[in-house]
């Protein structure tokens, strides 16, 4: 499967809670298909998971499912998706998660069957390929481990496998703080979308065979990293929003090899893939600063089809533990959606635009997930036929936006910024259109301490 | 001055011209301490200026700090011929379970242009590996990041390993990362905390007064 | 001053951010004046407050009011208001209350100087009259103490003060937990009312005399507890609607001696006041989760001008601390607000009307919050005279409305929660129109040892 | 039986059938203990079942504990002189500082309709008024509340004040409150916790028995 076409190509259908391709799960709960619902993602308090502290660690879990599936029904919910972001303890040891998926399983099945509550379980083993120094890839124990780990957790109970991998990433970070286009370009066009391929027929296989949905990836510890960096003054906020558009070739492939959403939460690139592929996408955005803060709060509810906190500790706070609280918001913020789409796609419009309106001028990286804006670049990036070329295509298309955007006076960006947008397209206009010419320049500037080439097939 | 133009070049990022300023200085008899403090770690500190300041960001910083680099390696010899000390040591790594170091490696960095020696021991560091570096390197401070609220704990674990060893007593330690709070730092007895990469610099400073 | 007619009589002007009687602080922040503006609120984590631990509390609040201005510069909000809700210890001692207010103003002036952010101090001393038990609520050290506490503060650069007011505290706790109609009237209609006349022409004398705004009080005591223990299926939620309805007259009773709005954020009969008044008021919902669950997360959206966390603990989560998480939730929501209303007054009303469809079928206490809900009772009420008769009618509206709601299939509620519509409308047609006859029946029933009436001029 | 229409009177409230009923019991020699636990517990645990599934609210339970007061009141005389015991004796407060009281009250009631003895010391209670009232009274439960993340602190300071006092071994204590966690009831060595008011029953059963 290769897009070459919009599934989205009008922006009055380009709204939340509806796409070309929605997904129903087991038990009926329709992703995409009208409504958005809320998904709730929460993690331990601070504790060290051993074979001792699993108890507590059930404990743990069992408290904080139960928790939010009081609250969601308490509040009539329409539906409910909870995502398990496994540790990487959890990871390296797949039985501890799959006990865990159980639990999470066991509380969301008797909720529905005493509520009518309907629900949705994603489940998402952590890439814990990083272990090995310079992580291996495709081979090894931690490989193993990883797709043992997705086996066990389809096995029981998840409704849909996920990760948020992590193939290029070990240069990827350096790229980021030296504000270095082509070695970002490298890690995510070549080597990101390589391992892309790979990891996804894989994930698609066990999913099949474990009757799961194959949802989808995320290029959060990409271009997130650089949010996250950018929030705190480290890096310019243009080079993270063109960070932003750079991932979304490489967040396609996983699409490309049999990925059929919902996307990841955490993906901002979600938009992109949900334009392209047509199928639903999760995003997080104000109600997600208990994991990170964001200049992007409002401008990420434009078009989601499920709607997230990211990931929140379960601590105490005055009103009820953290991940109640949180699922407590999530479902104000998604009424708020369903009651205007529920109205219809002009009003479902209007709400989308205002919260565009709300964040785009105000920071490049919401300018970049302007709805316009997502489907004029998207159409190019599909222009292109491969990983590579489409990411060096998202790097012209995001920096001529940004240019335009910020001659047309619709951004304000400082002086650095733009001295940064300046610089930036520069070094985009040195890259190859071919992809062996553009791996043999830059190959010579590979830190080969950090990354085995071989894991990549290079 | 000589010196001026070094501190110039860094805060520019210049290497190749901080290296050919650095050998004219030497052969000019200029003590190699003003070249380093005057010069070079005086070019770093406009750098953070700048910085705070939100003229400069981490590229440029990178920049510098590999133009400061540069001419270290020319007045290195000369430095440990005449025993100048420099502003400490730093061994640093993310704890035992931890994959995350863009945290660390920006204090690192930081750290490196304040004119501190680092020792960066990477992710995933258990207890016996910072006690290993800690005899082998004999650092002033201990520098330890975690990311996740399950791996945080290990800092506490690999303090108490140190107690054990015997060498709490002869490094400070700093602590950081997300889920990390001075209340924690205390509770754990860490002697420094710093919130963000930006501020490790000034505790580490200060631990070192202190 | 005694209201008799409605400041804002139409529906279509009954907005957020916009009312009659705007308030303009004295560095020009304007209140009401077509903006809505976060109000932050935050208080200590888990340490005891004493003497020695001064300097750890003034390092708290500093680091918090850090985070949370510069969180708010980060995100161009266009206005922040804080509120500083004292601690019974830093109103027990009025100086550490004071000083806390000083570093609070400091970082607030240095933030405006700075970055231009224009901004407001709230100020809400501890009602500590409660410590005495019966509460002395016009005499003794406590009364003497919590008004030097509203001096202090405002001298040392409050903008606004504030209380939650506790007349009638000490009976109506049980008024709730036994369904006990008359009593809370009594506590509310009676007892209530007096004491807020009697510190409101204080509060008002003293903020006159030191130059700040007497904002207003919250009948946060009587009816969020009755809303937490709703939540809880503690009583039903038609008891907690009712008795949200019966603090209006109540909470009115602080305007009519010198009030001026803001009112207070936890002050859900808030709508009420604005509509009766024309003062602008501050309100919380989802984003006050932190500090409370609610049935009203979204329809409490519908008509404020400051719009408020409630209260969020300094605690750490993943994303930065609570307060700056909070304040940023805060900035992306009235964000929202402001957009719609740039728009035009017809999309304000969309977005508030969505707002309200969102949450007020599923609760008779998201109902009673209906802007149309709140006019029609909001007329019934002033057509009223006195306090008692005031809260005696709001019993009647309340209960004739719910009813309403109820027989058209608008609110769903279950046989409990009928039974108890009913009982509760049974208790009010017992309720005699003549004040001291109210009272001389009421009296034998009211626990003396719980109470000094003769603090009530009864 | 007269037992089961005890058990009926309690579980609608109706505090003047319930007297009438106790008193005819006590004629016909039926002994006290059974009463109590047949009749009048084993209606309030009735109504804890409705409760728990929604049928009845707070009010209804008030009404059915004062009705089961009210059976008490004839009851207890004969009691004593039977040395029949009641369920536990807990001694509730709220800490210093704090002025919180409806939460505790909540739990207060519902340990009364399950056949405990309360001793209410209401809000604001220093450790002294604590250790007081367990030497006076001989609680087998202290119950501590606290709603504010600034007296929370108390109950450690209580409990030390137990320890130091010598009361600490001959009671159980349980805490619970808006920022109370069953992590911070470990951290300060409380043998109960519970979330809300509702479970408040449950732990104290448990204490006593384990
Ligand atoms: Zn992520
Ligand atoms: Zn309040
Ligand atoms: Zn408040």
């Amino acid at each position: 499967m290769n897009y070459s076409s919009l599934a989205i190509p009008r922006l009055s259908d380009f709204l939340f809670g509806v796409c070309p391709r929605p997904l129903t799960l087991k038990n009926g709960l329709v992703i995409g298909g009208g409504q958005v619902y809320p998904e709730i993602n929460f993690t331990l308090d601070s504790m060290i998971i051993t074979a001792e502290s699993m108890p507590q660690v059930y404990e743990q879990y069992t408290q904080m499912i139960t928790g939010v599936c009081d609250r969601a029904v308490e509040l009539h919910a329409p539906g409910l998706v909870v995502e398990f972001e496994l540790l990487p303890d959890l990871t390296l040891v797949p039985e501890w998660g799959a006990e865990v998926t159980k639990i999470l399983r066991s509380t969301l099945d008797e909720t529905e069957a005493k509520h009518g509550l309907k629900t949705g379980l994603r489940v998402t083993p952590n890439d814990i390929r990083e272990f090995a120094r310079p992580p291996l890839m495709r081979q090894g124990r931690y490989v193993e481990d990883m797709f043992r780990s997705f086996e066990l957790c389809a096995e029981a109970g998840a409704d849909m496998l996920a990760i948020e991998s992590t193939g290029g990433k070990e240069i990827h970070d350096e790229a980021i703080l030296n504000g270095d286009l082509p070695m970002s370009v490298f890690a995510l066009g070549v080597l990101g979308s390589r391992d892309m391929a790979y990891l996804w027929e894989r994930i698609t296989e066990i999913s099949r065979r474990c009757g799961v949905v194959p949802s989808g990836d995320s290029a959060c510890g990409f271009a997130n990293t650089a949010m996250v960096l950018a929030e705190q003054h480290f890096i310019p906020r243009v080079w993270a929003a063109v960070i932003r558009v750079l991932t979304v070739a490489r967040s396609l492939v996983a699409f490309e090899h049999g990925a059929v959403g919902p996307n990841k939460d955490c993906a901002y690139e979600g938009p992109y893939i949900k334009a392209i592929t047509g199928y639903p996408i999760a995003l997080e955005g104000a109600e997600a600063s208990v994991a990170h803060l964001s200049p992007i709060g409002n401008i990420a509810k434009a078009v989601p089809d499920l709607w997230s906190n990211e990931s929140v500790q379960n601590v105490k706070l005055l009103g009820a533990m953290a991940p109640t609280v949180s699922v407590e918001q999530l479902i104000y913020a998604t009424r708020l959606m369903n009651v205007a789409s529920a109205r219809g796609a002009k009003e479902a419009g209007m709400l989308r635009d205002w919260w565009v309106e709300s964040d785009s001028h105000l920071d490049p990286q919401a300018y970049v997930l302007r709805p316009d804006v997502v489907l004029k670049i998207s159409e190019e990036i599909i222009a292109e036929p491969t990983p590579y070329k489409r990411t060096r295509r998202s790097a012209f298309a995001a920096l001529e936006v940004l240019r335009q955007a910020n001659a047309a006076g619709e951004l304000n960006l400082s002086k650095m910024e733009n001295r940064w947008l300046e610089r930036l397209s520069r070094a985009a206009e040195g890259l190859p259109e071919d992809e062996d010419e553009f791996i043999a320049g830059i190959l010579p500037q590979v830190n080969r301490k950090k990354i085995a080439l071989s894991e990549y097939g290079l | 001055m000589i010196i001026d133009d070094i501190k110039q070049a860094v805060i520019e990022g210049d290497a190749t011209e901080v290296k050919k300023l650095v050998a004219l200085a030497l052969e000019q008899q200029v003590p190699a301490e003003e070249i380093l403090k005057n010069g070079m770690i005086s070019g770093m500190g406009e750098v953070g200026r700048l910085f705070e300041e939100g003229e400069y960001f981490v590229p440029e910083m990178l920049i510098a700090a590999r133009a400061m680099q540069g001419g270290l390696g020319i007045l290195r010899p000369v430095l440990v011929e005449q025993d100048v000390k420099s502003a400490g040591k730093v061994v640093l790594g993310t704890v035992k379970g931890d994959l995350h170091d863009i945290g660390k490696n920006l204090v690192g960095m930081m750290l490196e242009g304040a004119g501190f020696q680092i020792v960066d021991l990477g992710t995933d560091v258990s207890p016996e590996k910072f006690i290993e570096a800690i005899r082998e390197h004999q650092p002033d401070i201990v520098g330890m990041s975690a990311l996740l609220t399950t791996t945080m704990p290990n800092m506490d674990k690999t303090i108490k390993a140190f107690n054990e060893a015997g060498v709490r007593q002869s490094v400070k330690v700093m602590v950081g990362g997300a889920p990390v709070t001075k209340k924690y730092a205390g509770e754990i007895g860490a002697d420094g905390f710093a919130p963000d990469a930006n501020q490790a610099t000034a505790e580490a400073k200060k631990l070192l007064v202190g």
